[in-house]
Formats: structure tokens, C-alpha cells, sequence
């Protein structure tokens, strides 16, 4: 026995980690797992033909129970998932069906929507989108001006939803909703599901920093939904996300995702015109000791954890850190780049060498990842959610 | 003490000129248009018709301005982010050539914008542009052969100032890009400016400069477009020093206004700090012109560390501060953000300019 | 003429630079200066011998007019001396009397109190403390709470102040006192002056951070004052402050101080085990070009005050920026020191080099530094005035 | 997954006898007064009588603990701030002498607190304790001359470990302190710790090790002090991240606790944020001595720079937060500043152990 585990994991972990990687190299188009490795886009279809290589494998829902086809994984196999998945450049798939959507409805959905609306997600068929973001409401979900309005049995849904990833390829949007006035603003909130070629359902792409089409507004103009499409009880949607959000404490702190990008500034670093520059390696090894940081952080959380202590605020540090980590981390790629990450990968491609064409992407992923700080809770509320704790007031 | 770090009422009347023309004719929704299809003859064509073109150069080489007045131009060009190759084409590539021996050749083409040169001098995976070490080597008669890549501004360049060396001396070429043997390939940054790689094949060119003379020329030029490029900036950072605190006063979250959280007003304290540093050292690079050439080559390499820092540092924290705004491109705070992130990566890093600082500052006394 | 001069000023100014080196070079005690330039403790004597040498030359007041003895310069000369003064490593000497008190009394003072108070001080006899701060009242001088109160022409003084800088070595206080109620927090402010061997009067030392005695308690316990120690109006503090402070604006900066900690920096990594380390040299390279950029920032201000606009904002960014770049060049100065900088220059010595000896010092002035984003302002007080006028709110 | 990260039940007890032992016996003034004296006999003697030396070695060394009890025991040291050499002469020193083949006749001594060697490497102008050069010789048999600087302890210390190179191989030598021709020149650190400067004149010493044998025990015992030099500024920080809420808590600025600032919130977030990555990699570095000695390099240097990162930033924005009232000696706040400034100066600075984490990292794997 050579190699060392990490404090708290065991061999049987460990063997989970090398099948998972073996299942990946096996398994997962190069073509889309380069596309992803460089930061440039993959098509649904791509994420699709992913999704059903992991759902034969039945990983492809790491928070649901295995009686609803879900891996029923514990914290630990789900880190690990996550770590290796994002250090092995494979897509991400359909987050919202398979990270939220899905856990709510096995968890709070009625056996009738369990039956209608899963299989869906775990054959591919259906995308769905996440409508909880807002004109006027960022990271205030609280202050929420989408209404549905009683007619009969069914909702009358009106509203706009912002930064909505997926919506021009989804055929399912599950959506924050107040039903009811509420003294307390959290209050009031349900959470509706319906298809997104309802009447009154319009999408216009929202295109971000990069030109990338990643996110869209919905317009939702007097959209009609079912009573049966309500999931859980009327105007408990706040604390259902809580409970959702909660299985996903972990995944904000983007542990493999700091792995890959060090791993990607290493290489640049070793072909590159800095390889000898001491200034430019000392920042490389101060942002490998973050990255360590981050990860033994994430560690110490599964371990209080499995050992049934609440994460409590050290996970607003992973979230807070770990976007910070990834951040610079792309600074740092992106200026090892040089001046092929001020070209645009989406313009008139110049005749460029193969190691230089692959850091095309480089200013992209460096303006892309800004948002890590903003959205899922910015790097502001998190600092809030610290100081409340600390202060105690 | 006299008066200084003012513009005089001209320049203002100058920068006041270029602002409304922009404002006017060039609305967002053309810039737009312009990101995608590279070089904008329209816009060249107007900024060539108000002559400012002319304020860019010195008065004994055709023109009526200089540093000072370029610096006054920049501003309003960078706050309202004119896709046009005037600092690449007019400041660096055209005050090498006016202060030339060939100058007076060209004044009359270059100050009515007809004439667009652009510097042709990286080579390989080379970032620094006195890296100038195999690749273009003149031939016998004046024939250049050799690549030339990050040509800035090189898709709309109607010449090329080429840099290369004969056994050890540097030299300067000017060769028309409908030459013989001239190829260019051309895309475009991130920021929607252009961009091209340029081969030579046996071309002809005309030498501009040799030796010393070459050398003083290039760093003439470079120190100048680095200049431009800094109030360029400073221009981009006023205008984001505007929108952000104008977004935070129209924004509420929980029932206030977002300009009402200490923490979000104590970064808005940070960046501003952050824009007047940036500004004074590009009014004393500016100024610097005046000075020996090391002097001017210390305050030039200041500038662009410190414009550089408060760049990335105003750029990230007013898309930070505009929340999941600032990522659309429907908003100019995101645009400004690409332009100062370009700003970085074509000028290039910051130990690059504290080597060069380094170099040139007098040891002895701050 | 080769020298070039920056931009602004005239050959008079560097004319006028030049005999102020000249003198400091050919009058003040060696022995001083080098304990100045290493950051050990200088005796009231000797500030008193350097005091009398600049008042014979007619400089000792620099924001005095001339009828009162002061230097009567303008704002361009003002920040030459201090500029000069911090670079040459002359010793601060009494600087509430000179700085503080003595143009209060010169603008706000009764000609009685002018030809009472005065000529000590320019004599360097009287020396003065100045009671500002209070516990409880840091950065907020308006929640004062020393209380003056009447009896018949008198003051009678009780409370405490803190901070008190000097008052080991003084023989006179002005102090801020509250002398009515008022309904603006700020209002019923007086300034008082008395001796310090007033009855009532006791000074207790405050030890600093390094080992430093520099500051004090006072306590006043129903100290006498007469009435015709109250300089100014009653009730007018306030506003007498902020004209008081107003003359000082550029001080804060410390642009002298700055460069003089850089000339000292680039001294120890030049024949220390550091001089061939690319990624310090680069470190030192970007905290010389901060240097700069504070120093033009000044200059700028001080280009529009010559032209008559008002300084405005940029001031409190002089503080800010100032205070964070005297420490930053401190704690580089140290690291570059080393081990000798972790031996505390008040213990038994250790036999070390001359070259190291000179770095004994180098942690105090690090540790000491450090009130400069606390006094005189905060730093999170400048960004709040800053926030303010950028916000208009 | 296994538990982890945690101390035991045993380890916690430990921990908490040593803390109440200070809190009862080792009041702040009586602190205070030995920060000018020197050695502190009676603590040490306190400290030796709570048996807590033997949890500082492993059980085949005639210890009862190792690396996590030291870190067990090192927070409440740090947040006490105990004037004892406990960290450079029992962890340092300590842990070489009782790995070497010399330990079983020394652990007896050790463990009680009679024997207290000091090391003795540092050299001239050198920083890093591996730059042994020229200075420190063995003679033949066994004698030993030259000047060993900053020895950490050495005031106090009965024996000195010396490090010497004997052509090309590295050695380490036992010295006592009353050995002929060994002279000390004591002083103190700003932190109250004590200091020497050792020098040998033909002093007679035992040799420890010799070549690989001892890199091996010297790579050992700095990495045990490094670590426990970590978990002693985590207890510091621990104190000053509970010392400064409850100071702005307790303290009104315009008629509002100093506690209701934003600003001064989300500044004490990011202090927790640097504290939690400190302890994370205090237990990745401290759990990595049952790691092969690369991995344990990796992780030591990887957690004295984070330690000296939080370290840094903590202690001065502690002070800060503490307005004028942090930068008093009579306030704890002040005392864990300096302690936390000391450590970044005898640890070494970031730089280096960059260079050694860059070192000791496979670069094919994070």
C-alpha cells in the first residue's frame, strides 16, 4: 500500500474514486471532454448522450434516494462525485432537474408527481429550468413579485424570472411563485411546476460578459397551471429550498472545479514564457496552498458531518473562499495566457499553433467565473451570514 | 507653484467635441453592430472630419496637440468605447512615423486619417515588444520576409511599421499592406477591436529608421500608445465611477437602497481611491514627455502598473457591485469590464512594467 | 539646466528645497538624525535644540503668518518642508503647539492671549499637549464628554482624556471641553488651555505596541481654568477644528514619510540576502510606484489650491491611501530585515553588525505604523466621507 | 469516511489542563513582568509538574503523545501566550534528539523538563536553516568552533543541537551549555521569547547523526516546531477572533454599537473566513507526519503560509478593529499582535516557503 489516503477517507472511498474515473476516461466523448476542459461551449445534445451514460450507471442523480432511481450516496461519495466529475472536465448536465427539481419532488412531491415527473428527468427527455431569480430580486429572494392568483383548481402564474440557465432548451421550468400575502415576506411562497410551451411562457436570451448564451428572462403573462403541478404545501417553498440548498452545501465551494483550473495553470505555466519567471511561480504555489486550504476546509465539513455535527458557518466560507480561489485562479490563467486571451474565440480564428489555440478560451472562463461571487448567494451575503454568526446579534 | 494638472480651455473644447459627436452618432446599439464586423469605416470617417486626428500629433510635425491633448481625447473615447483603431494607427504607429525623417512624407495623410499604420513587432511567444529577435530579417534592397503576430489595429492598417534586425541593429520598415508578399490575417479581441497576424514574403519596404535612431523611435511610440491607452482607461473607469454608484441609489434590497449597505459604499470608497491614483500617475506619464528619456520611460512603466491595478480592481468590483447586471451585455458596466480587461492583456503584465520601472529608475533618489 | 522639475513647481520652490537641505545637512545634531531615520526614541531636549535652530531661521511655525513670528509660507512650501523635513529624518518636535494651538490662537485668539502664549512657544519653553481623543470617543469628538463648568469668570474642567501624545513632557493642555448643552452633538464645544500643573491634573502613561512611551491618560479633576483661557468663542469648537485641520490636509498624506521609508527599504534590499530575489525586488518595485502615485495625488491638490478650487474628496484619499502605504513599506522594511527585526531593540543587545544593528528597529516602526489608519481619522472614517460625496446621499 | 479532524477525548482533556493551569497561575501581570526578566523558572516548573512534555513525543520515544497532541496542547499556549521555550527546546530541538539513536538516554530529561537543548543552525547573513556553509566545524574528535545566530530558546537551553558540515555531509552535534569554550549571548524577542547568539571554541559535543541520517532528523524536528509554531498562532488568532467581537459589541460610535458597522462585520468575516483556512491547514500539516516526508514538506510549507497569511492580516485587523484601544500593551490584543508579527519573522517569510511547497509538490497531481 504506496499511496496515502487523506485523514478520514477510506479505502472503499478511495475505490469509488477509481471506478468513477476509469467509468469517465471509458466513457465520455474526448471531443465534448476537451470542449469542456477549454471553457468553450457543449450542446444539450452533448449533455443529454452524458446524462444517459450516467444514468445506466445509475450516478446520474447523486441527492436522490435509490428507491426513485437516485445513487442514494452519502456526503462523502457525492464530494467525491462532484470533485472528480469537475477535475475530469465532464458536463454538467441538467443542474436544476437533477440537483433541485428532482430532490424536491422525491422529498416533498406527491406519488403521483414522483411518477409523472422523475422519470423524465432520469431518461433525459426532459430539461428543466429554475425560475427563483427576479428583476428587483437578486439575492433577496424574499422580496419575490411573481404572483399566481386561484381560478378554480388550477394557478394563473404572472411574472418575469431573470438569469434563467437552460430555459431555451428546457421543456419544464419549476418556479418560485407567492400565492398568498403573508406578513412575513419569506412567507407566502410555492413552488409550481409547468411546461414551458404553456401559453404565456416567452423566453429572450440574455447574452453575458463573453458572449456567451448561457441565461435567458422568462416572461410568465397569465400562465395557467395546474393544481397538481403544485409541489408541496402552499407557501412552504422557503423552507423547502432550505432543505434543498442544504444537500448542496458542499458543491459551492467548486472544489474540483479550483483543482481543475490549478491544474490547468500549471500546464500553462510549464509550456508557457513564464515557466522560469520566480514572481509568476510563487503566485502559482500561493494559489495551489488556497486550493489546498479550500479543499481540507470542505474535508473538515464532511467529517463533522459524517460524525453528525452541523456544518454551521464554515459553509459560507467554502462558498465565499471558493469563489475567490476560482476567480483568481482564471486571472492568473488568463495572464499566463498572454495576449492570446485579449483574441475572441467566437471571431475570424487566426492561424494559431495547437498550444495556443487551447488557451483561446482563457479570457472567457476568467469573466465567466465572475459571477461566482454574485449568484447562489454573493460573496456579500455570505460575509453577512458570517458576521451574524460571529457577532451573534 | 504654476498652474498644472489642469487642461487648458482648448483641450477641454477638444475632449468636449469628441464626446458629443460619440454621443450623438454613435449610439450603443451601432456600436453593437460594429463588435461582430470588425473595422468601422463610418466611425473612422467621422472622427476623421471633426480633425482631431491632428491633436494627437506635435505642432513641428504637421499637427496642433500632443501628450497632454491626447490625454484629454482618450478620456471621452474610453467612457464611450469608440470602436477605432485611433490609438493603435494614430498614436503609437503614427507618432513613430511623424517624428521620423519620413514624417513630413506623410503628416498630410496621417492627420486627415487617410493613411492607418499600424506597429508590427511581436514575434513568437515573445510579450515584450524590444523582443524583437529573428523572425523579420531585411533582405537585400530593402525586402522584408518574416511573421509578425498581435498586430494591433493590423485589420484596418493601409501600412505596417515593421521592426527587425540586421545582424544586431534594430530597424524600422514601412511597408503598405497591399505590398507584394504582405499577408494578413484578421479577428478580433474580446473587446470588438481588431487584431491580425501579418507575414512577410520578400516584401518591399521602406526603412524608416536604423540603429539608435530606431530604437528611440520605437520607444517614442510605444511610451505614447501606452499613454493613450492609460487615459483610454481612466476614461472607462470614470464612466464605471459614474454608473455604479448611480445603480446602488435606484436598487433596493430588503425594503433599502443598496446604496445604503457601509460595505458596498466602503468598496465605492476603495475604487474611487483606486481611479485617482490611476489618474494622477497618467497625468505625470503624460507629462513626462517633457523629460529625459529614462525619467519618462519610469513614469510611463508607473502609469501602467498603477492604471493596470485599478483597471482590473474598478472593473471587477462594478460588475460585483451591479450584481447578476453586470454580467449582461445589454449594460455598458459590462463592455467597460471587457475593454479594461483587454487593457491588461495588451499592454501586458504587471511584472513587465516593474521590471521596466525598475530598470529606470535612478537608484539613488525617489 | 539639467534638473527637470515636476510638474508645478517653479525654480523659487527648488531654490528654496535646497537651502532647506542645506540647513537640516549643516545644523542638526547627526546623532539625532540617525535615531530619527532608525525609528528609535528622540528626548525633549533634543527636539527643543532642533526647535531653536528652525526658529532662529525663522521656519519653526510654517502655518503661522509672519506678525506672529510663523513662517508665513503658502500651501507649495508647507508640503516642501514637510515633504523635506520627513526625508531628512528631522526630529517632529512639539507639533500640538505648532501645528494645533499656535495657528488656533493666531486666527481665533485674543491679542491678550497672542502676547501671553505665543512667544513660548516659538522659544520651545512651553511645551503642549492636546486633548482630543477620550475614552469612548475615538473617531467621534462629538460624543465628548469633559465637562466644563461655570464659576463665576472660571471653568471648572473634569473628565478624561486619552491618547494624549506629550503630555509627559508638557507644561500646557488645550483641551476640547463640552461647556453647555447643545442640541447638535457638536455644538457647545469650547477649547480651553491651562497648565498642566494645574491642581487636579494627573497623567498616567499608556505603553504602546513595541514598548513605545508616547502617549498618556490625562485626567482633569475640577481643574480651574479662568475665563480668559478660553480661545475663540465659547461654544465654537467645532468649527475652529475643521478650519485648524483644514491647514493641515496634506500632512496626513505623509508623502515625505512614504519616501523616506522607501529610500530606506531599497537600502536594506540592496545588501541584504534579498538583493537577487526577482519576486521582493518586484514587490518593492510596485510599493515605489505607490509612492508615486500618492505623491502626484498631492501634488494634484495642491495644483488646484494654488489655483483656488477647493481640495475636496481627494484629501481624505491622501489619508487613506497614505496611512496604507507608510504601513505596507514598514512591513516590507521588516521582512526584508529578517530575524534581527523578531530581537527586541530594548533588551540586552546582542553583538551584531553595524548593518544589522541598524534594523533593531525596523518591528516598532512596523508595529507603530499601524496608528496611522487609527488616529487623526480612521481609515473606515475616510471611506465613509468619501462614500458620501461620491454618493450624494 | 472515518471521524478525523477532531481531537480526542484524552487529547481534549490535555488541552484543557493546560489551559486552566494558566488561567489560574499565569495572570497577565505576572506575564508581564517576565517580559523584561527573561526565562520564567516557575512556569516552566508549573509546566513540567502538569506532565504535559511527555504528550510532546511519541511512545516509542518514552513520550505518550505526538503531532496532535502538540497541536492539542499549543492553542491554549498560544491564546495564554506562555512565556517557555516549550516550542523550540521539547518540540524542536526535543523531537530530534529523542528520534536519534542518543533519544533513550535523554527522554527521561526530557519529558521532565530538566534537559532543554536549543538548535542551533541559522548562520551570517543566512535565513533558510538549511544554509549550513562554512561556519560550524567538527574538529577531530569531536570539537567544535564557530557562531551559531538566532537561536530560538537559547537563552534557557542546557544543551545546543549544532548543526555542522564536515566536508559535504551534513552533521548534528549535542553541545551542553556549560561546555568549554561555549558562549551565550542571551537577549529577547519582541514577544518576551527568549534569543541567543552562541558561539563554540574547540567545544567538545556528541555527535546526534550524520548524512542522510541527519536531514532526516533535522527536516523532522523543524517541520514538529514549524507545526506546533502553527497551532500556537491558531490559538492566538482563536483569542483575538473572540476578543474583537465582543469589543465592538461593547462599544457605541455615534450612538450604535461599533458592531451594527457593515463594514467592520464583513471585515470580521473575512478574518473568520483566514482563520478557518488556518486550521484546516494546521490539521492537513499536522496530520502529515504519518505521510512520507514529501507530502509532510508539501504540507507543512503549505500551512506556514497560510498561517502566515492569517497571521498577518488577523493581528492587524484585530488591532484596527480595536481603534487606539488595540495598540496598548495593556490590552491582550496588542501582545497577540506581536506574538503573530514574530512568528512571520522567525518562521521565514512567505516567499520561502513557497519555494519549498513548490519543491516538494508533485506537479502531476494537486
Amino acid at each position: 500500500m504506496t499511496r496515502h489516503l487523506d485523514p478520514g477517507f477510506t479505502e472503499a472511498d478511495e475505490a469509488f474514486r477509481s471506478e468513477l474515473r476509469a467509468f469517465i476516461e471509458a466513457e465520455l466523448d474526448p471531443a465534448v471532454r476537451d470542449a469542456v476542459g477549454r471553457g468553450a461551449s457543449v450542446t444539450k445534445a452533448q449533455h443529454q448522450a452524458w446524462q444517459r451514460k450516467l444514468a445506466a450507471k445509475g450516478w446520474l442523480a447523486p441527492n436522490w434516494p435509490k428507491e426513485y432511481g437516485g445513487a442514494g450516496w452519502n456526503s462523502v461519495r457525492r464530494f467525491i462525485f462532484d470533485e472528480e466529475t469537475a477535475l475530469m472536465d465532464t458536463p454538467r448536465g441538467n443542474v436544476p432537474a437533477i440537483d433541485l427539481v428532482g430532490p424536491l419532488i422525491c422529498t416533498f412531491g406527491t406519488e403521483e408527481q414522483k411518477a409523472r415527473l422523475l422519470p423524465g428527468i432520469l431518461s433525459s427527455e426532459d430539461w428543466w429550468c429554475q425560475g427563483f431569480s427576479e428583476p428587483g430580486a437578486g439575492s433577496d429572494l424574499a422580496s419575490l413579485r411573481t404572483r399566481g392568483l386561484r381560478d378554480g383548481d388550477d394557478w394563473i402564474v404572472t411574472g418575469t424570472k431573470l438569469w434563467t440557465s437552460h430555459a431555451q432548451n428546457a421543456n419544464w421550468m419549476f418556479a418560485l411563485v407567492r400565492t398568498s400575502e403573508h406578513p412575513k415576506k419569506q412567507g407566502g411562497i410555492s413552488y409550481l411546476v409547468f411546461p414551458m410551451d404553456s401559453p404565456g411562457v416567452s423566453v429572450t436570451p440574455i447574452i453575458t460578459l463573453g458572449g456567451v448564451h448561457a441565461v435567458n428572462q422568462v416572461f410568465l403573462d397569465e400562465v395557467r397551471v395546474p393544481g397538481a403541478n403544485l409541489i408541496g404545501a402552499e407557501g412552504d417553498a422557503w423552507r423547502m429550498t432550505g432543505y434543498v440548498l442544504g444537500l448542496e452545501r458542499l458543491v459551492g465551494a467548486g472544489i474540483g472545479h479550483s483543482q481543475r483550473l490549478l491544474k490547468h495553470l500549471r500546464d500553462v505555466l510549464k509550456t508557457g514564457p513564464l515557466a522560469e519567471d520566480r514572481a509568476f511561480r510563487d503566485r502559482v504555489a500561493a494559489l495551489h496552498t488556497d486550493v489546498l486550504a479550500l479543499k481540507y476546509t470542505a474535508h473538515r465539513v464532511l467529517a463533522a458531518e459524517m460524525a453528525g455535527e452541523p456544518a454551521g458557518t464554515v459553509v459560507s466560507v467554502l462558498k465565499l473562499k471558493g469563489a475567490a480561489v476560482q476567480q483568481d485562479l482564471a486571472e492568473a490563467i488568463m495572464e499566463a495566457a498572454g495576449p492570446v486571451a485579449a483574441v475572441s474565440p467566437r471571431a475570424e480564428p487566426l492561424d494559431l499553433p495547437a498550444d495556443e489555440d487551447a488557451l483561446l478560451w482563457t479570457a472567457t472562463t476568467y469573466l465567466d467565473r465572475r459571477k461566482l461571487s454574485i449568484y447562489g448567494g454573493s460573496s456579500e451575503i455570505q460575509r453577512n451570514i458570517i458576521a451574524r454568526r460571529i457577532l451573534k446579534i | 507653484m504654476t498652474v498644472a494638472y489642469v487642461f487648458s480651455e482648448d483641450q477641454g473644447m477638444l475632449a468636449d467635441s469628441v464626446a458629443r459627436f460619440l454621443e450623438r452618432d454613435y449610439p450603443p446599439a451601432r456600436r453593437r453592430a460594429a463588435l461582430t464586423a470588425g473595422f468601422d469605416e463610418m466611425l473612422w470617417q467621422g472622427l476623421a472630419n471633426l480633425g482631431l486626428f491632428g491633436a494627437l500629433f506635435d505642432e513641428d510635425q504637421g499637427g496642433f496637440g500632443g501628450p497632454v491633448e491626447t490625454m484629454a481625447l482618450f478620456g471621452p473615447l474610453g467612457r464611450h468605447m469608440a470602436l477605432a483603431p485611433v490609438l493603435e494607427c494614430m498614436v503609437t504607429a503614427g507618432s513613430i512615423l511623424a517624428a521620423s525623417t519620413l514624417g513630413p512624407d506623410h503628416t498630410e495623410a496621417l492627420t486627415t486619417g487617410t493613411m492607418r499604420p499600424a506597429l508590427a513587432t511581436l514575434e513568437g511567444q515573445a510579450r515584450d515588444p524590444w523582443d524583437v529577435t529573428a523572425v523579420a530579417l531585411p533582405m537585400s534592397g530593402g525586402m522584408l520576409s518574416g511573421a509578425k503576430r498581435w498586430v494591433q489595429g493590423g485589420d484596418a492598417a493601409t501600412h505596417f511599421l515593421v521592426t527587425a534586425r540586421d545582424g544586431g541593429a534594430l530597424s524600422l520598415w514601412l511597408v503598405a499592406a497591399d505590398a507584394p508578399g504582405v499577408s494578413v490575417t484578421s479577428s478580433l479581441r474580446i473587446d470588438g477591436h481588431g487584431i491580425a497576424e501579418v507575414t512577410f514574403d520578400s516584401s518591399p519596404g521602406t526603412l524608416v529608421a536604423s540603429g539608435d535612431e530606431a530604437a528611440r523611435l520605437l520607444s517614442l511610440g510605444l511610451d505614447r500608445g501606452a499613454m493613450a491607452a492609460c487615459a483610454q482607461a481612466v476614461g472607462e473607469m470614470d464612466a464605471l465611477m459614474e454608473a455604479t454608484p448611480e445603480y446602488l441609489r435606484g436598487r433596493e434590497q430588503y425594503g433599502v437602497p443598496l446604496a445604503s449597505f457601509q460595505a458596498l459604499q466602503h468598496r465605492m470608497a476603495d475604487m474611487f481611491v483606486a481611479l485617482e491614483c490611476a489618474r494622477s500617475l497618467c497625468w505625470h506619464g503624460t507629462l513626462a514627455f517633457e523629460r529625459p528619456e529614462a525619467d519618462r520611460r519610469a513614469a510611463v512603466a508607473a502609469a501602467l502598473v498603477q492604471v493596470g491595478r485599478s483597471a482590473r480592481f474598478i472593473g471587477q468590483q462594478a460588475v460585483q457591485l451591479h450584481g447578476g447586471m453586470g454580467m449582461s451585455e445589454e449594460m455598458p458596466v459590462a463592455h467597460h469590464f471587457l475593454s479594461l480587461t483587454t487593457f491588461g492583456l495588451v499592454r501586458g503584465a504587471e511584472p513587465l512594467h516593474l521590471r521596466r520601472f525598475e530598470a529606470a529608475t535612478d537608484p539613488e533618489r525617489t
